[in-house]
């Protein structure tokens, strides 16, 4: 089937942008409405389903340096602003240096994430090149990142902030309108740089907070597609509804619900309660009742399932609360904390973000899995935006935390398990060297066979032995949409692919 | 010539109209305008006048439940304008107060012996349970009812008995003055000689002394030893009884015996009539000069223009006329 | 007549200043602010407290209270109630719409339960005791007892599943689609409108109880009214006071309160965008929301008493 | 002497044939049929909360997997939820947190707020002054917000949600209590207690309290099914008592749209539910004003 | 003269939650065309329901005429609809309230309260209305009707209030007005007025009037007959002169010995009734008065007396009426 050309995309966002600076946010919210506008140097091939692929956009190729230190790309010809100026390596390197080394007074969020670029430079108008401090195996992922949109180097240095208040882009659609509370619609670029493309002639991008709303909206064909996911109700509802006029993409999602047990508490520095806490889940059965009704599925280790340095499940039902039969795995659970000397019945708080999906099942789910090995558990919930501020005073016992990347890739997702002292978003309060040292190794490794031996070690310690952090299920992405809507892959995160300039619709 | 118990000297009450807080620049109610009087120990004085002249407001000055204006009032030679709540705690068991309206002046929700025991408990006049119990008992039969009574509610007596509780209770603080607000007005007209006569017995048998406010001059003239007469705000005669009702000087006063009806169609019949002209004025708003001049049948251009004092027309015999 | 309303409207600035220190220090009390509600929420590997430290200073979150307060006030003094710390766009645009909607809803709302309250009170009162009475007194307490996001919730759902209708997506402004506007807008109104009505159905009824037993009413009946002309020219009129102020108030209510409703019918309106802004810890925009509904409230209030003024002559004068 | 003996033999006939309680009842039970039918649903709600343990077939916070989502039958006659968990059990024990949460905030708010009204009553003049313009703050700022901060403040959980549905009761209840004990303020009886020289405690406590009793109460009453609601609604946002507690707004939280069509009955037995109770609050209510009311008194 | 309103054998009853209230209990009297006759007893022996009786404005459900006839022209008004006792209301016979201060819609005009009658029943415009009422205003003595007239309530006093209502109870010209203790709650000045002023318009315009009061020197001055009514019944009727001078009824003679008279010298003490008005769910068999009267034989525990005549226009309900005129003699 060839693309055809014509009509307006209409999807609903479930929440709504609080700036247009993708440098400086970091949501979905700003993602679908406004990723349409911007091209990023690198981006995620569309079509690939594991969502690690890198793909061109406003580089056309790239070369790396034996040093593995020199990273050099060409940048498309004939890439022009919607105000009709062209881009070129000058705005890549102002957007790029924005991100990397912003000037004093200018935050940037995602500084932490390039430290080990030295310089960025632009000797040629059509070339770019960044120079590492060392070699980085995971330095081409971090260019993928959605959120590095390419600014016009004038306006940024006129003034570092206007992005946050205006779009102006090299993107396939150009910007009409935001309505606030309403929404935000954009009309296809005419001169885009990649010529014959976008299929569509605009979008329109409806900020719904309610999931109900969203899926009536789906249902009753006023839009095409939500690209954030849909519960398994809602996809079977779906289903049932509108037949084949609904297509449904899966996929396991790069985001998980983590718990994290706060290490100064009694008697949470016990690690045999910990471990205890792990063993008395039976993921298994959790899987295939939650699946049901909320957003997870897989049973995970460190990595997402089915990516490359995943722990394949044979090997991860060896972890500590990952074992086949749940009963062994209680009967040890209360063994360990009568060991501990945690008398039965033992009540604790479970600290749970106020969130509905999948928060909200899952503390359910756990709550019920410790009352079977004689925990007696209440949930706290704290309301979403006071969370992350309660967890780093430390006063929770146990709690809910949250991971979600955009990207597949070790260094990224265990990053969250390093020691507090190299990272501050480490709810358990922990200190373990050995582990730090592991990570490190891995980050370094270039053999992925012996990067994913080592993982696998920073897996079992931090999981089983120690059981410092413990995992629940992965999440499972679910984007039912209109069977009309052509041209997009799911991908294990939705951050990505939102450019949306290889999406069409059928009559 | 007994000792003076209760002396009011040019006592001035007014109230703030409106009660917004940006409405208090209005000009006030001018409810008493400057009233003096004497009562000795053991008399009766009897304060006759139309609705809203500030009978009621004066008593209640007396009893310090509103605060004077201006004005002095000398209680047993303690002026109480000057005292603190704290301080006229024990002047307030002396002066009492019986009301008008029977069925609201008794709490409701308490029974008859806690509202006559409790200030035998709080000002600690019988602080032992037996003794209140008995003095209650006591204070009952005083007034006329019986012992049982102290277990009733308010509302399972009849008014004339709630009227008898509301005596007992003033009573019961063992006061030298009582100020008698309208006490039988409410009552139906056969139950009003029961009460009134009941206060005439205690009154001979504990000394007490009165101020019987009321509008019926009949009433008035029966039990009190002295009467004033009051018209908006202000005293336009006061004299002994026997003066002010077979002589009275002041045109308002006499208008208001003849208004009096008397049971007798005979009499009634040949009985010359004083109608008062118009309406009684608002206290918002007092008339120029003497207050009644708008309404008084023999007023002259002087009346209008100038306020008579009140003056010593005959000996004992005070009354605020320029013609009189 | 002009010299009170000036002072009623005077009368407003301290209790506004009132809600104004509230707020402002009720917000400073909530755990977390703007940065922490931007940059802890999104589960992302980095966080910065360098970066957060200079939003901070940006946002002049790092001054102390009363410098905040004060620019607030002067702001608020020019009629300007600066920009949102969440979007950094001027507040006056993110309430536009919002305000627009809610007031509409609110409008029919009360349309509705006024049209329908008044009436079905006035019946109930004068057949007291009768079927009627008791029928309408079910309706009306049934009305309070069904929380309106359930009947919402089934509202839509007899819609979705019955007449598989869904209703627009995006609020649009009456005068840009009339229809749209109302097929949106009508299910809201009429679900917040049931319990709206049954407020003033069971006020009518109670007040005109009340009225139907005052001596005035004795009086016209011994004049030989028709009951007719009793029940509209004398008691109604001094019925209606009371069910005014219930209905104004719940109108002032469901200016800022729906948030359930407009949650369930998907409505950005206010309700939803005060969550949004206290979840976002969004200061700014908190602060204008509830002065602007406090403001909302207490000129309701004045109307009310406007018109209280208008049918009670007692009060005209002042 | 003057109370004539008859008078009181009158009286003790009288009170030997006042009604007792039951007779109270039933009187009320006849006079306002609607009232009764009010008293008996709050009474089948309380037995229900107090007997949840005994009556309930199961532990309403036992999941079931193998049972998800199941429609009412005979072995869960509600039916289940997406826990597996039973709906009836889980209505039922949800009578204990709404009436907790009820009468908590009611019995709060009616305290807080007829002390005040009552205090600001007596004292009159600047401190009424200046209690009603806080309380006009009060009822200016939006009711949402109050609740919200609150449980911004405190956090979730049935604690927090009692204070948070009772803060904007407490105003209102003042305003009530207010009016009336002005009223009671002029009433002689006060006015004879302050000249017998009685400290303001034991006037507003002895003297003007036990007579506004009637309006608190009547208020009380009202607040109950309304805090209820609330309790509901603001567990439907999320921001009510916590999973895994029993409880109706929170059985709706979610529930209530996205099993609706999978299974209905997910959303309309707590609905009922909280309707039934708030009906039965609302209706005993209506009718104790009357009952109680002098000035709607029909005979 | 001619009979204008007889009441024969009235019965009102009112269901309470103590019992029922027997408020007027078999009660017959009479209005003469021109006549003043007035209708006394304490509070509570069931005076206002009597009147409201008359008019069919008992407050329903809890009140209902039980029984009788009220003939008014040889017209049973209990047997009119309700259309039709309408268009009697205010037309034929007209009420006067004793509180002047609630009596009155506080919401409208004077005006529209005085016009609105003449507009039903006079079929007037709304100019000829208005002419009537400012002609009626200028009749009770209310100076500038015709600024009046747009004002409300609150801006009269008490005593206007009051005139105001008579104004609108003369309004269409009736020939009977029940006027219900019209000046219990005013002045003693303004009582005075107001009562010779209905004296004198009742007597220009010819209009029958039964006066209700428990005053009995506002009787004495202004009534030709007086019934006086002791816990639902009557129990005395004569001419005014008459009853003053030879009360036949223990209680009558009670009441006029138990007030202080200005016109006679001070008495030491009062004669006061002793004991209390019955209450009217309870009355005892017989005479309701014997718990309190002085002159108690056993007869008057066991039956009640009926209303006989004593002599030319003179009734009396007591067994022992004979023996109370010779002790008086005596
Ligand atoms: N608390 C108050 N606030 C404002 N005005 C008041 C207040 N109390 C009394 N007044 C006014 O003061 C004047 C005198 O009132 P007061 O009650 O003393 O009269 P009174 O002679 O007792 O009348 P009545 O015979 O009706 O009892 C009246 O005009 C009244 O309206
Ligand atoms: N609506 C009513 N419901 C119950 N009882 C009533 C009602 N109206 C009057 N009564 C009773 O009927 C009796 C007679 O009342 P009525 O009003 O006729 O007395 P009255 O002679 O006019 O007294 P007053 O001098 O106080 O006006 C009273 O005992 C009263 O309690
Ligand atoms: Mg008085
Ligand atoms: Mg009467």
């Amino acid at each position: 089937q060839s693309p055809r050309y014509g009509g307006e995309l209409v999807f609903p966002v479930p929440s709504e942008p609080p700036s247009y600076d993708g440098h400086r946010e970091e949501t979905f919210g700003l993602i679908h409405p406004i990723a349409p506008f911007y091209n990023t140097l690198l981006r995620v091939d569309p079509n690939d389903k594991s969502g690690t692929k890198p793909a061109p956009s406003l580089a056309e190729s790239w070369s790396v340096s034996q040093d593995g230190k020199t990273y050099t790309f060409q940048l498309h010809r004939g890439v022009k602003f919607h105000d009709g100026s062209e881009m070129t390596s000058k705005d890549v390197k102002a957007s790029y240096d924005k991100i990397i080394f912003p000037p004093p007074g200018v935050g940037s969020t995602r500084k932490g994430q390039y430290v080990v670029v030295e310089s960025v430079e632009a000797p040629e108008p059509y070339t770019v090149v960044f120079r590492l401090k060392h070699p980085s195996g995971s330095f081409i992922a971090s260019l993928l990142s959605p959120y590095n949109f390419i600014y016009k180097a004038d306006i940024l240095a006129k003034d570092p902030h206007w992005y946050e208040t205006h779009i102006m882009g090299t993107g396939p659609f150009t910007f009409v309108e935001h309505v606030k509370g309403s929404h935000v619609v954009g009309k296809k670029n005419p001169n885009y740089w990649d010529k014959g493309k976008p299929y569509l002639d605009g979008f329109r991008a409806v900020f719904m907070r309610d999931t109900a709303a969203q899926v009536a909206a789906v249902r009753g064909e006023r839009a095409q597609i939500q690209f954030r996911g849909f519960t398994p109700v809602a996809r079977n509802d779906l289903e049932k509804a509108l037949g084949n006029k609904i297509t449904v993409q899966e996929s396991p999602w790069d985001c998980i619900l983590l718990v994290a047990i706060n290490h100064k508490k009694k008697p949470f520095d016990d690690p045999r309660v910990r471990r205890a806490l792990t063993l008395a889940l039976d993921r298994y059965e959790g899987s295939k009742a939650l699946s049901r009704i909320a957003i997870v599925k897989e049973v995970a280790g460190v990595q997402v399932p089915g990516t490359p340095f995943a722990t394949p499940p044979d090997e991860l039902a060896k972890l500590a609360g990952y074992w086949r039969d749940p009963e062994k795995s209680r009967a040890e659970a209360r063994r360990l904390l009568k060991e501990a000397g945690v008398p039965e019945g033992f009540s604790f708080t479970f600290m749970n973000r106020g969130i509905p999906m999948p928060y909200e099942p899952l503390g359910v789910w756990m709550i019920d899995q410790w009352r079977k090995v004689g925990l007696n558990v209440t949930q706290r919930v704290i309301e979403p935006a006071a969370y992350f501020g309660s967890l780093r005073k430390g006063e929770h016992e146990v709690a809910m935390d949250f991971q979600c990347g955009y990207i597949v890739e070790p260094d990224l997702d265990m990053y969250k398990f390093l020691s507090s002292s190299r990272n501050p978003a480490n709810y358990g309060y922990y200190e373990d060297p050995v582990l730090d040292q592991l990570y490190d190794k891995q980050s370094q490794a270039t053999n992925p066979e012996e990067r994913k031996k080592i993982i696998r070690e920073f897996e079992k310690r931090v999981l089983d032995e120690q059981a410092h952090y413990l995992m629940t299920l992965q999440w499972h992405r679910i984007i039912p949409h209109s069977s009309r809507l052509h041209g997009w892959t799911i991908t294990p995160s939705h951050y990505l692919n939102n450019t949306l300039d290889t999406v069409w619709l059928s009559p | 010539m007994t000792e003076a118990l209760l002396e009011v000297h040019d006592l001035v009450k007014h109230f703030p109209v409106g009660g917004a807080m940006l409405a208090r620049s209005a000009t006030p109610v001018r409810a008493v305008d400057g009233v003096s009087f004497t009562i000795r120990r053991g008399e009766t004085l009897g304060l006759v006048g139309e609705s809203g002249c500030g009978k009621t407001t004066t008593g209640r000055c007396i009893l310090q439940l509103e605060r004077p204006t201006s004005g002095r009032i000398l209680f047993e030679g303690l002026d109480l304008v000057t005292l603190g709540e704290e301080a006229l705690r024990p002047v307030r068991r002396r002066v009492q107060v019986i009301f008008q309206d029977p069925y609201s002046s008794l709490n409701p929700r308490m029974t008859i012996g806690q509202i006559l025991a409790e200030p035998l408990k709080v000002h600690g006049i019988v602080p032992d349970r037996q003794g209140r119990a008995a003095r209650v008992r006591e204070l009952l039969v005083q007034v006329g009812l019986l012992p049982q009574h102290a277990g009733r509610y308010p509302h399972q007596l009849s008014g004339g008995q709630r009227q008898r509780v509301g005596i007992a209770r003033a009573l019961a603080m063992e006061p030298a003055l009582i100020v008698c607000d309208e006490p039988v007005s409410a009552l139906d007209v056969s139950i009003q000689a029961q009460i009134i006569n009941l206060l005439e017995d205690l009154q001979s048998r504990l000394g007490l002394t009165y101020l019987f406010i009321a509008h019926d001059l009949s009433v008035v003239r029966h039990i009190s030893d002295r009467v004033a007469v009051m018209y908006l705000g202000r005293i336009v005669e006061i004299a002994d009884r026997k003066t002010l009702y077979e002589a009275p000087v002041h045109p308002y006063t006499k208008a208001l015996l003849s208004a009096v009806p008397i049971p007798d169609p005979r009499l009634e019949a040949r009985r010359e009539r004083t109608v008062l002209r118009g309406e009684v004025p608002s206290a918002l708003k007092p008339p120029s000069g003497c207050v009644f001049h708008p309404r008084c049948p023999i007023a002259e251009a002087r009346c209008a223009a100038e306020a008579p004092n009140l003056r010593e027309i005959k000996s004992a015999h005070w009354g605020a006329c320029h013609l009189a | 007549m002009a010299l009170y309303i000036l002072k009623r409207l005077l009368a407003m600035v301290p209790t506004l200043l009132g809600v104004a220190v509230l707020i402002f220090l009720l917000l400073r009390v909530i755990p977390g602010d703007v940065v922490e509600a931007r940059y802890l929420t999104q589960g992302s590997q980095f966080q910065s407290q360098e970066l957060m430290d200079l939003e901070r200073k940006k946002l002049g979150l790092d001054q102390p209270l009363w410098k905040q307060f004060g620019s607030w006030m002067s702001g608020l003094g020019r009629l300007d109630f600066g920009l949102s710390m969440w979007t950094a766009s001027p507040i006056t645009e993110e309430i536009k719409l919002r305000f627009a909607l809610s007031l509409q809803v609110a409008i029919m709302a009360s349309t509705i339960a006024t049209l329908l309250a008044i009436p079905l009170g006035i019946l109930a009162a004068v057949k007291q005791d009768s079927w009627v009475d008791y029928a309408v007194r079910v309706f009306s307490i049934a009305g309070l007892a069904t929380p309106s996001f359930w009947l919402g919730t089934l509202m839509i759902l007899a819609m979705l599943i019955i007449f598989k209708w869904v209703p627009p997506m995006v609020f649009t402004p009456l005068w840009v689609n009339p229809w749209d506007n109302l097929a949106q807008l009508i299910w809201p109104a009429l679900a917040v409108g049931y319990r709206y009505c049954a407020v003033g159905t069971r006020m009518m009824r109670s007040t005109m109880l009340e009225v139907l037993r005052e001596d005035y009413i004795r009086t016209a009946r011994a004049k030989g009214l028709w009951l007719k002309l009793i029940l509209t020219r004398h008691a109604l009129k001094n019925a209606i006071l009371p069910v005014l102020t219930v209905i104004s108030m719940e109108f002032a209510f469901l200016l800022g309160g729906l948030v359930v409703t407009e949650q369930v019918f998907n409505l950005n309106g206010l309700g939803m965008l005060f969550v949004e802004a206290i979840s976002h810890r969004d200061y700014t925009l908190t602060q204008a929301l509830v002065m602007l509904v406090a403001t909302f409230f207490l000129i309701v209030n004045f109307v009310v008493d406007i018109a209280y003024a208008w049918l009670d002559p007692r009060i005209r004068y002042r | 002497m003057a109370a004539a003996p008859q008078t009181i033999e009158d009286l003790a006939r009288a009170e030997a044939r006042r009604p007792r309680w039951l007779a109270v009842i039933l009187d009320f039970a006849r006079q306002r049929p609607l009232g009764a039918v009010g008293a008996a649903i709050i009474v089948f709600m309380a037995l229900l909360a107090a007997g949840a343990g005994l009556v309930a077939p199961y532990d309403p916070l036992a999941n079931d997997y193998a049972a998800m989502l199941s429609a009412p039958s005979a072995a869960h006659w509600l039916g289940t939820d997406s826990f597996g968990r039973d709906l009836l059990s889980r209505v039922i024990f949800g009578s204990r947190t709404a009436l907790m949460v009820g009468l908590g905030a009611s019995l709060l708010g009616a305290t807080i707020g007829s002390a005040i009204g009552v205090t600001s009553a007596y004292f009159a003049g600047r401190v009424d002054l200046l209690v009603q313009r806080v309380m006009d703050i009060f009822f200016a700022f939006p009711v949402i917000v109050l609740a919200l901060a609150v449980v911004a403040i405190l956090g979730t959980g049935a604690g927090n949600v009692i204070l948070a549905i009772a803060t904007p009761m407490v105003p209102r209840c003042a305003r009530v209590v207010r009016s009336s004990a002005l009223a009671i303020r002029e009433m002689p009886y006060v006015d004879a207690a302050r000249a017998s020289g009685f400290g303001h405690a034991r006037i507003i406590l002895r003297h003007m309290l036990p007579n506004v009793m009637a309006p608190i109460l009547i208020m009380a009453t009202a607040f109950l099914g309304e805090a209820i609601l609330l309790e509901a609604s603001l567990s439907f946002l999320g921001l009510g008592v916590q999973e895994p507690t029993a409880a109706w707004g929170l059985m709706l939280r979610g529930a209530a749209v996205e099993f609706a069509e999978s299974a209905p009955w997910m959303a309309i037995f707590p609905g009922l539910a909280i309707s039934l109770a708030v009906f039965g609050f609302n209706l005993f209510g209506d009718s104790l004003r009357d009952a109680l009311d002098p000035r709607l008194r029909t005979q | 003269m001619a009979t204008l309103l007889e009441v024969r054998n009235l019965k009102t009853s009112f269901l309470s939650a103590a019992g029922t209230v027997r408020a007027v209990d078999g009660v017959s009297w009479d209005v003469e065309a021109g006549e003043t006759v007035a209708l006394v007893g304490e509070s509570g022996c069931g005076k206002s329901v009597s009147a409201l009786s008359i008019m069919r404005l008992v407050a329903e459900p809890a009140g209902r005429i039980e029984g009788g006839e009220i003939l008014y022209k040889g017209r049973d008004l209990l047997k009119l609809s309700e259309e039709e006792m309408r268009a009697v209301r205010g037309r034929d016979i007209a009420m006067i309230f004793q509180e002047p201060m609630t009596s009155l819609n506080p919401v409208l005009s004077i005006g529209r309260q005085l016009t609105e009658g003449l507009e039903i029943h006079m079929k007037m415009n709304p100019a000829q209305a208005r002419a009537r009422a400012i002609e009626l205003l200028a009749m009770v003595g209310i100076p500038d009707p015709e600024r009046r007239l747009a004002q409300y309530p609150h801006h009269f006093s008490g005593g206007m209030r009051q005139r105001m209502m008579i104004a609108m109870a003369l309004a269409c010209n009736p020939s009977l007005i029940l006027a219900d203790e019209p000046t219990t709650a005013l002045d003693v000045t303004i009582q005075a007025q107001i009562l010779e002023l209905m004296r004198d318009l009742a007597r220009r315009l010819g209009v029958a009037m039964l006066i209700i009061t428990h005053n009995l020197g506002v009787v004495a001055r202004y009534a030709d007959r007086v019934n006086v009514m002791y816990a639902g019944r009557i129990i005395e009727r004569a001419r005014a002169g008459e009853l003053y001078a030879n009360p036949r009824h223990p209680y009558t003679l009670g009441l006029l010995r138990s007030v202080p008279r200005l016109d006679e010298p001070r008495r030491a003490r009062l004669d006061p009734i002793e004991g209390q008005p019955p209450d009217l769910t309870r009355l005892p068999p017989g005479c309701s008065f014997a718990p309190r009267c002085t002159y108690r034989v056993e007869r008057c525990t066991e039956s009640a007396p009926p209303l006989a005549a004593l002599g030319a226009e003179h009734c009396s309900a007591c067994w022992e009426a004979q023996r109370l005129v010779r002790e008086r003699a005596a």
